[in-house]
């Protein structure tokens, strides 16, 4: 199994889960993040001063898939998340030894 | 109608409601007295101006809480900003044009400066009370426009549409109805401006909302309001606030001014309840955002009507209001037009039915001045129809050419990527809220 | 007693007090001329019923900020809906039952759709706002309820349960004290409310709390305000909209509604200043929360005496009310009992403490009307005991009734789903809060 | 000057103002008839005492939105608990100290514990209520030192300096300018508390905020408000509260009055279109906390000269006071100087500017009392820096005293860990926001 | 060393940092999430329309742990996590290849 | 390549955010968490009870680099984020098998 972990505009979160549940996979987790990239910031004022803003809001969907998905999610996720702009975000993929479904408490299958 | 005339006719109607009434002013008011300060009318009338002075702000609130957080002080500048603009040019002309002497279609430039507006009587209250009173509906009025346009409209175009739309729509309307001008005459009811205020800034958003356009996302799920309680704070304000609009209208601590203040009370809880069951049929889930909704749909159709008709029949007046409004919801949200926060819906619609109802429900044995057609004067409703028709047409017209010349100069609405980033940050510089915890 | 009472009393009082009193409405008041609209006295009125309707938003947040995120709305809803049902009833029957003449226990229904209540004078103000003014009290002691039960009753059991209160409690109780019923005619002294709105209304809540049971996680140190900032908002405007409420109760801007708006100030201030060093005794940390909730039990232990003791009797009310209430607290969290809120400790105790003090403090020399136990009247302390006893006895008894009545059709909790995943989402469709950042 | 004379001359200008005045009362303050109470003065200063009351809560909303949500509550909690103690203090001794008749420096203790402070007329109101009104001035003026020193100084200290500070320096100070002092006799102008309260507090805050050093941050970008709507409801309450705070200092319902309140209007709403033209300037970005600003630097500028000045002068008096204190804001934040939220730029350099123009713009023909240079009478200006200056000096030096001794007791400070912790968990045990989702 | 990585109700906070506690492990860290998956969302409503909120609130517990301890940090926080009710949510393990403490500078003995 | 996780206090972000950039590191991700550990946490009060908040506000950076650079990243972020008092954090590394940039659609060489 494969944990994808993906940092995406705000904006496109609802694209990217209609996108899995195309896949038919429906379960993910959504965590709001700020990222700082190759994305320039903004510049904001307060009162007498100026400053940079560089973190910028992203969001981090995490969905943990069976080995054999995995390239058909990620490329459905960059598809749906993707404007072509700097700032679009970035997929990764880490291994995951074990998943377990709390209500049953059982090992999933990978 | 003129408002100095309601104010004495009023006190004609509280001498003719057969008690005393003992402050001299009033007395000298039935005679060819000298015009006189009174000092209860005054205190009631600073505290009137104050009022409303305050429904800016609270607007501010229940628009900025609306909108998406990313978009939460643009839209509160929107309303604050006009406290400034639209409130300097009222004193440097807009006083002036909405209610010196002039015609029937605007005032003269006799008073531009505020010249000859000092510490004499206006009616029965300092003269520069007065004009500062009707100063705070200019504001407001102007401000309420922006809730069709938020998280999208250029600030600077934004100031500049409004701050000409306060000279050239709003003042000229003011004087129709409350300056002397042709709708005054004709004898059109709008005891606090459902027609010059509501149905007036309702036009002029439809406009704004159609020449501008509809957010990128619109209609879409998304766009949510970021922070309820602070909607319900704004709705509780201008609750609080708009007993100064419609009681401070009679220009005194009249009687009058406690019936304007009773039906101002109790129409917005009928359209209170009647929303709770409306959205309790239709999805079973009453919501708060219905709830603050209902209060700023119940105060503006009583608007008009607050101190010609009587409080049972402003609960009435309440009640009926809240379902076109209700509808006017539903039906906005199927169609492509992104009036964001329903300003026709709430204003437009429930100014419309407020000036019609107060031809139907206004009782001269209560008001002295007018009978609604309940009570056996039909006519009424014709010249309420004209009025609001009028009010309208003017308002839409120029609003649409204002904003068409100010796009022959500079792009109306942000960047597509402005828009994305939000408003506050890519305009304002600034983000609303900011918990490192 | 009899607010049309004091109203006339104050006014002897201010001449008793040996200066001039120049407006001719009151020297009115002195002979047998009939009944007269003082426009000063309107003017305030005006006002002071504005203020006391904005303590019901005010209470919303109040309460609001208090809960869980996930009930923001719903209990921010338990206020506002007062607004609306209580409103409405309040002009059809409520207001009769209270003040019209009827008996001892109740008013008749000749008042029944305001029926004869207009524009003539009510003591010196018109009659309908004198109506008004008296329903913003009604709708707020109802909302107070819900202080004890949220985060887990069913909004329209909520709605009708409140609705049924306040015309088969409040009224007949109002009626009782102000509407010339058996305790007015007893003497007890409760000038804005003590017994009627604080007692009446902790008893309602303490049954509804213990009928209604627990919430799940009750008692679980994650049961915590979700914006303190908010309750410190609601706080804030409760303090400003009482001066409405207690300085009000004098029906008119008289040297006794001054009286009251002082105690009014310094009360509460001294109640801060106390619960600040408990706070401080009894873990170094002077909070926040604590400041709000000392600002509210201030407010409601001098509101029965408002205006009949001196400023700095109310510094020492202010100051000894503290105590009990915030004993009341430690000891509440101690039990099962989920006075979530703790209407019981701060308006139960907070009421009683008050009337009693009232009947402590009370000074003919100042309110021209009675004297308290210090001032040689042991006896009015005996009336005060009978009047809280009688008030808390009746409400927590019909309450109950209610409750079972209601019980018996439709159940009173949501379900355990609904609560745990909070009563925004799942009884209004609605979330209070969305960051999308 | 002295308020008292303010009333009774405001009323001579009414009358020379050339129009019938009605209402008995002032009829009487032409004669020598005995002091009286006026229902009307009554009536307004019963508002205007609440509105200047809402005025401490609205600076806890400011203040607490421009700091960091961990110091959220402690920046809210230093201006409730000067609701407690200074009001308290006040009540006790702090208003005889200010205004009894005393010497020319201070007042003497006759009115200690307000004996003799009854229902008897103060010019033409209830003397308590006249107590009441100047005391919400002197909670007020205390609270506003808290902005210099946020988010480090330990709570104690805190409330034990303001504590002594508001009967050290305020009491004394106002009894210079309105308690019949030595800046009254040399003839100051000073309306409503330019110097008296902005000044007065600026200094006191200048002097802290050195005396107590810099936050560990600063100067850092990441010292940015948590909530901007926060600072904006702040700026719209406090806007709506000084209408109280300027008009209700004629201390009654008069014609002045009315100017007052109307420079108070169009003051800030032209600082506000100034602000936001500098702002974009700057940046291309007019902010929301910049309108915020702006608001309170106009209401700060125009306290002084709100009964002398017209309205245009009012609007011309606000937009040139933007400039030196949106130059001191640049300057500040390039200094090590930490005076947090810019308590001297706002109240220091406003209050200076608004004191100064008051010396220009006053106009005897409209206030009936002193002509400023503009009316050619340059002399005032020389006065007015005299009463600056003179008040700065005392404060600042006071302040510093005070803070020294404080200091030998125990620390000003908070831990450096409790600082990085933030000061509502580590000082008050309390969180503000708590979103479990 | 492995990334325990729970996905757990809100409200069940609490059961799960004491139960790790009763292993004497002290380290997790806590993040709010919303996660989507078989648990159907709610209806919401604002104005005009009817809306699904299918993103329900959850809440990330993090503990990195050594391998010995793995299948017991499991066990008790599925226990501590469960109610048997759909929603109740995922344990997911993952490899970690080193652990430092910032403090000390020092790497984590496995 | 890996994804290295820091946990460190609120106010030391910058720090590592610029000791980063000195690397030449621009992509991270950041996210507020709260952290349980060794340090101890406050009491706090509520009306008539205390209670001890035990979860103590953190941010998590996290930052993908290829394996050559990984220990140098360590070392600067472990120096940025430390205090020397108990709370300073701690630094997990992973394994990441991919990274895609979205924009480009491109897996990034390792
Ligand atoms: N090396 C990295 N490690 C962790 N997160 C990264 C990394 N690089 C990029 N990100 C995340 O991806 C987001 C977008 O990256 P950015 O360089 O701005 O645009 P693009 O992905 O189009 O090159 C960043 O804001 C950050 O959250
Ligand atoms: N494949 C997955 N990847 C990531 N998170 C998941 C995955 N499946 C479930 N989750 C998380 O677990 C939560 C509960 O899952 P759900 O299917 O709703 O109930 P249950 O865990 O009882 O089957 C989801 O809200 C989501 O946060
Ligand atoms: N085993 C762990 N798993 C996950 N996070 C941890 C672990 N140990 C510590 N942390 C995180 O590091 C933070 C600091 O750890 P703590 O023990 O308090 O201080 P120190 O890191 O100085 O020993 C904790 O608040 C928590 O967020």
């Amino acid at each position: 199994m494969k944990l994808i972990k993906s940092i995406v505009r705000p904006h496109k979160v609802d694209d990217v889960r209609e996108a899995l549940e195309r896949l038919s996979i429906a379960g993910m987790t959504v965590t709001d993040v700020r990222g700082h990239g190759r994305q320039k910031g903004h510049t904001a004022v307060y009162r007498g001063k100026e400053y940079s803003v560089s973190l910028l809001p992203k969001v981090e969907i995490e969905v943990v898939v069976p080995d054999a998905v995995v390239d058909e999610v990620i490329e459905a996720v960059m598809a749906a998340a993707r404007t072509g702009e700097i700032g679009d975000g970035r997929v990764f993929v880490l291994p995951v030894e074990h998943s377990y479904n709390i209500r049953t408490g059982e090992r999933e299958a990978t | 109608m003129n408002r100095a005339r309601i104010a004495s006719v009023t006190k004609t109607v509280a001498a003719a409601a057969l008690f005393v009434v003992t402050a001299p002013a009033i007395a000298g008011a039935q005679t060819a007295a000298p015009p006189a300060i009174n000092q209860a009318d005054t205190a009631w009338m600073l505290v009137a101006t104050a009022l409303v002075l305050l429904m800016t702000p609270a607007l501010a609130f229940f628009y900025g809480g609306l909108v998406r957080s990313k978009n939460a002080l643009n839209t509160m500048m929107m309303s604050f900003v006009s406290l400034g603009f639209v409130g300097v040019l009222w004193a440097v002309v807009g006083y002036t044009l909405a209610f010196s002497t002039g015609g029937a279609w605007v005032g003269d430039l006799s008073k531009v400066f505020l010249r000859g507006v000092g510490l004499e009587p206006q009616g029965t209250i300092p003269h520069i009370l007065f004009m500062a009173y009707q100063g705070t509906f200019a504001i407001i009025t102007a401000a309420l426009i922006s809730g069709a346009i938020v998280e999208r409209m250029r600030f600077s175009v934004y100031v500049t549409f409004i701050s000409l739309w306060a000279l050239l729509v709003y003042s000229p309307v003011a004087h129709w109805v409350w300056g002397g001008g042709w709708l005054a005459k004709m004898g059109a009811l709008d005891f606090a401006g459902g027609t010059v205020v509501h149905v007036n800034a309702a036009a002029g958003a439809l406009v704004a909302a159609i020449v501008l356009g509809k957010r990128q996302e619109y209609p879409s799920p998304s766009l949510l309001p970021h922070s309820v309680p602070l909607t319900l704070l704004g709705a509780g304000l201008l609750w609080f606030g708009w007993f100064g609009f419609n009681a401070g209208s009679a220009l005194g601590a009249t009687p009058i001014a406690g019936l304007a203040f009773v039906t101002t009370m109790f129409a917005p809880a009928a359209t209170l309840m009647a929303w709770t069951f409306l959205d309790a049929l239709r999805s079973r889930k009453p919501t708060a955002v219905g709830a603050a909704t209902a209060i700023v749909v119940g105060l503006v159709a009583v608007t008009p009507a607050a101190g010609f008709i009587s409080p049972m029949s402003a609960i009435a007046l309440g009640a009926i209001a809240a379902v076109p409004s209700y509808l006017a919801m539903m039906v906005r949200v199927k169609t492509t037009l992104d009036d964001s926060l329903d300003v026709v819906a709430a204003h437009g619609v429930g100014g419309t039915v407020g000036a019609l109802l107060t031809g139907v429900f206004a009782d001269k044995a209560l008001n002295g001045l007018a009978d609604g057609a309940l009570f056996g004067n039909p006519k009424q409703l014709v010249i309420q129809v004209t009025a609001i028709a009028a009010v309208a047409a003017y308002s839409g017209v120029v609003s649409f050419i204002l904003l068409k010349i100010i796009s022959l100069v500079t792009p109306l609405r942000t960047t597509a990527e402005d828009e994305t980033t939000g408003l506050d940050l890519s305009l304002h510089g600034e983000e609303a809220y900011l918990h490192e915890g």
